[in-house]
């Protein structure tokens, strides 16, 4: 989902500036949260999807990129069919997989500069107004959306450890030593930031 | 002990990282050498079934890395490239018990043995010190022991010198002719092969000399230059 | 803040979305979710510390804003901040900064490490259990028009799962303190 | 380019890594070699300012590394011993952009500098390659490029060939002898020091030995010998 990865093109979505892309989705969150009617909810679905592959991503690449958080979807929307009614359960999966569909559009047509670029001009105001470094939040954010990837890599690599050394792969035994590799990475990190001076004081 | 690959075959993603190999490996002292990304990682991780065959198989001692896993993986013991990578609790000591701790021994008994083996490797006095600060070989010492404490009959060492000085590489050299067990030994560090019995060279993920050390590292020499 | 404040900050967002990854559970009583994000919290807490840990879980609310579908079961925008889960989105905040602040306090390296584990335990108690609780219900209880003890009564079915979390957080904590201590140096 | 310690040592948590280093580097080449934790990296960092001196000073042109932090740190970009931690995106061209953005230049300006510097390392086939799929010698120049491209007067690199093959270790050690830019290299691999005008030997936190190649190397596996 946040691994960052914009694919080239000259599609509609690509030309269109971040700032409207954020618009879109960020009116589309509040929206699909307004309604429960699927006669709304199932064609912004189907918009949605569209959308997303009309950024020349490929059907393939495309799945694999949504298939675990459509997943999870899937469950929740499972559960309200259980417990709410049929009716609420489709609606979830809609509005869900909708919103989830146009974030990976989003993302797979804007590049982290561009995502870094906005956030920093979006928090100007509040940096005028002395709350916030524009820049550093902006820096942040691009480094989440690095280090979300990182960790489910090195997740794999500490769970190959333990079976390499014929331990059962246990989630606590395993958040240890990936929160101390992290955060040592960090550190270097960090000092590659200053190394490249990509702060100004 | 006999490692054997049947046709052996690795795929990442639709792209073929190991060819099929066949091979039989059974020398006490044996090295892999090859150029970045020539799939010597790859082949090694077959042998303990982290890297599971897209065809073919491989046994150890006879057991199916697939099909009896556990118990294959059990002759193994397995030193990562990046050593810290595999050090799972915060001390020293504490990592080395913790590999014994599911194996219905009681304290005293994990405790002896734990000291045991920082006594053969000479490094006692590390016990309580926090894994993550230990020097290069320190760490690289402190892994060999934590993998070594669960008795496994072969070792494999992915690149083992990498970060080391002069003396540190001459340690692990040594340590590594000392020790009983068979040995396989991923490397750049063409030195540390010296009189090894047998080693593999590869070439974009296939076995492209297999020969003593002098002759092999020559063939690694000349695909390099190419 | 440092630059590696600010990367520290920007790690334990990344590991909130990680957590989000994990499906969460919904239940047909109360409209919240049971989701291993609320670990994220306790775990800030009691690793970066109260300043840090806070500024993590504002991050993460920053990108929730945006519209990224961050939160368990991949939800995201704006209109989450007037839904039922509201209130615990603030309450991560301060719960963050709660835990860290008695973890701060009570935990020092060199103590016993039973005392640092229940001072750990004390901390993601009070900062990711009850402040963040005391922030969700009051909210939930405003949304729904039913009392604060209906409300509170109801959500008792997130605290097995949170207790669990907590010990995990406190184990977590006490782990990193002895092998790459971050939490007394100060954001 | 004349960097210059006068006095200056380096404790963590009260115990010494630098002993007082005076010194003056002006050469183009400029090797250090020395056993692992023997002060090499901390040395370096002096030198841009990442590490500071807990006693006397480090000057780079002149420029003061605690005084004037920011332009001493412009003169010098450092290459980290695992260069991937320092590609911050993760696209290569977006990563060598990004070192360029603080620097108030334009877009048209960025772009062109950006490419400039990946034809200039052969490497603009690269441009759009995600950096955390590039093989190793691949990111070492990616790194170097995206080092390079915000114009520093010195070149620092820390172990750069350390998981590299015989094949991207020639490839390194041609890089960096046709850099145009004073280069400051700390290395295991002795081979790629071959030419240089000086080469440093650290030991326990002490320069052991400053002299040519061959010297040094000598002098250093003396001290690895003991
Ligand atoms: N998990 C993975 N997913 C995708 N590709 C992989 C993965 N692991 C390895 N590869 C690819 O498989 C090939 C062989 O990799 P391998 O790690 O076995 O090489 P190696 O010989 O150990 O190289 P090095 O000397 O750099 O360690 C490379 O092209 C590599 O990029
Ligand atoms: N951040 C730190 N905190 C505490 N001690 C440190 C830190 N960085 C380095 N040291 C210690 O300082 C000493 C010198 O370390 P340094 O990294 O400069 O050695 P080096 O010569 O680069 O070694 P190597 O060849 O292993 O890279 C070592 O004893 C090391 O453990
Ligand atoms: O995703 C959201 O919108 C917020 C969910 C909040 C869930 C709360 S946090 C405390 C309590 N413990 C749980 O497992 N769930 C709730
Ligand atoms: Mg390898
Ligand atoms: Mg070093």
């Amino acid at each position: 989902m946040l691994n960052g990865l914009d694919i080239e093109g000259r599609t509609l979505l690509h030309r269109l500036p971040v700032r409207g892309k954020l618009v879109l989705l960020f009116t589309a969150a509040i929206l699909l949260f307004l309604t429960s009617d699927l006669r709304i909810l199932g064609p912004a679905l189907a918009a949605a999807a569209v959308l997303f592959l009309s950024t020349g991503i490929g059907l393939r690449e495309a799945f694999r990129r949504v298939r675990f958080v459509l997943f999870t979807v899937a469950l929740v929307a499972a559960a309200n069919y259980v417990f709410v009614s049929p009716r609420e359960a489709a609606a979830v999966l809609c509005r869900l997989s909708a919103l989830v569909l146009l974030a990976a559009a989003v993302t797979a047509t804007t590049g982290i500069p561009a995502f870094m670029d906005e956030v920093a001009r979006l928090l100007a105001p509040f940096e005028r107004l002395g709350l916030v470094r524009a820049a550093d939040v902006s820096l942040a954010v691009g480094l989440v959306i690095r280090f979300v990837p990182e960790i489910l890599a090195r997740y794999g690599e500490i769970s190959a450890a333990h079976k390499a050394r014929g331990l059962p792969v246990r989630p606590l035994t395993l958040l240890t030593p990936l929160v101390i590799l992290t955060l040592k990475d960090a550190d270097t990190i960090a000092m590659a930031i200053d190394a490249r001076g990509f702060r100004r004081h | 002990m006999d490692i054997v690959f049947t046709a052996a075959t690795v795929s990442y993603a639709g792209r073929v990282a190991l060819h099929p190999l066949s091979l039989t490996l059974s020398e006490r002292r044996i090295g892999v050498v090859g150029l970045n990304g020539s799939g010597k990682t790859t082949m090694a991780r077959l042998i303990n079934g982290l890297v599971k065959p897209s065809g073919g198989a491989v046994t150890v001692d006879g057991l199916d890395t697939v099909k009896d896993e556990e118990a294959a993986r059990g002759k193994t013991g397995f030193i990562f490239q990046n050593p810290q990578h595999q050090m799972i609790l915060p001390i020293l000591a504490e990592d080395i018990a913790f590999g014994l701790k599911n194996r219905g021994l009681d304290k005293a008994e994990i405790a002896a043995r734990t000291a045991a083996i920082l006594e053969r490797f000479g490094i006692s006095h590390l016990a309580r010190r926090r894994v993550h600060e230990l020097s290069g070989g320190e760490t690289q010492l402190g892994a060999i022991a934590s993998v070594l404490v669960t008795g496994p009959k072969l070792l494999i060492l992915d690149e083992p010198t990498n970060q080391l000085d002069l003396r540190n590489r001459a340690l692990i050299a040594r340590t590594i002719a000392g020790l009983p067990e068979q040995v396989l030994v991923i490397s750049h560090d063409l030195p540390l092969l010296d009189g090894f019995d047998r080693v593999l060279v590869f070439h974009e993920g296939r076995l492209a000399a297999d020969a003593p050390p002098a002759q092999a590292i020559r063939a690694y020499r000349e695909i390099a230059a190419c | 803040m440092t630059t590696r404040d600010i990367v520290l900050v920007a790690l334990f967002a990344a590991i909130m979305i990680v957590l989000g990854l994990i499906p969460p559970v919904t239940l047909g009583f109360i409209p919240v979710p049971i989701t291993a994000q609320s670990l994220g919290p306790m775990l800030a807490g009691c690793i970066i510390g109260a300043r840090r840990g806070a500024a993590s879980m504002l991050l993460l609310l920053l990108l929730v804003a945006i519209g990224l579908p961050v939160l368990s079961g991949g939800r995201g925008g704006l209109a989450v901040f007037a839904g039922p889960t509201a209130g615990y989105l603030v309450g991560w905040v301060v719960g963050a900064f709660v835990t860290g602040l008695i973890a701060e306090r009570f935990v020092r390296e060199g103590q016993k490490e039973v005392l640092q584990l229940a001072a750990f335990l004390g901390a993601a108690v009070i900062g990711g259990i009850l402040v963040n609780y005391l922030f969700g219900l009051a909210w939930l209880a405003h949304m729904s028009g039913k009392a604060f003890l209906e409300v509170s009564l109801a959500s008792a079915v997130f605290l097995p799962g949170d207790l669990l979390k907590a010990a995990i957080a406190a184990l977590a904590g006490r782990a990193v303190l002895a092998g790459y201590p971050l939490l007394h140096q100060r954001a």
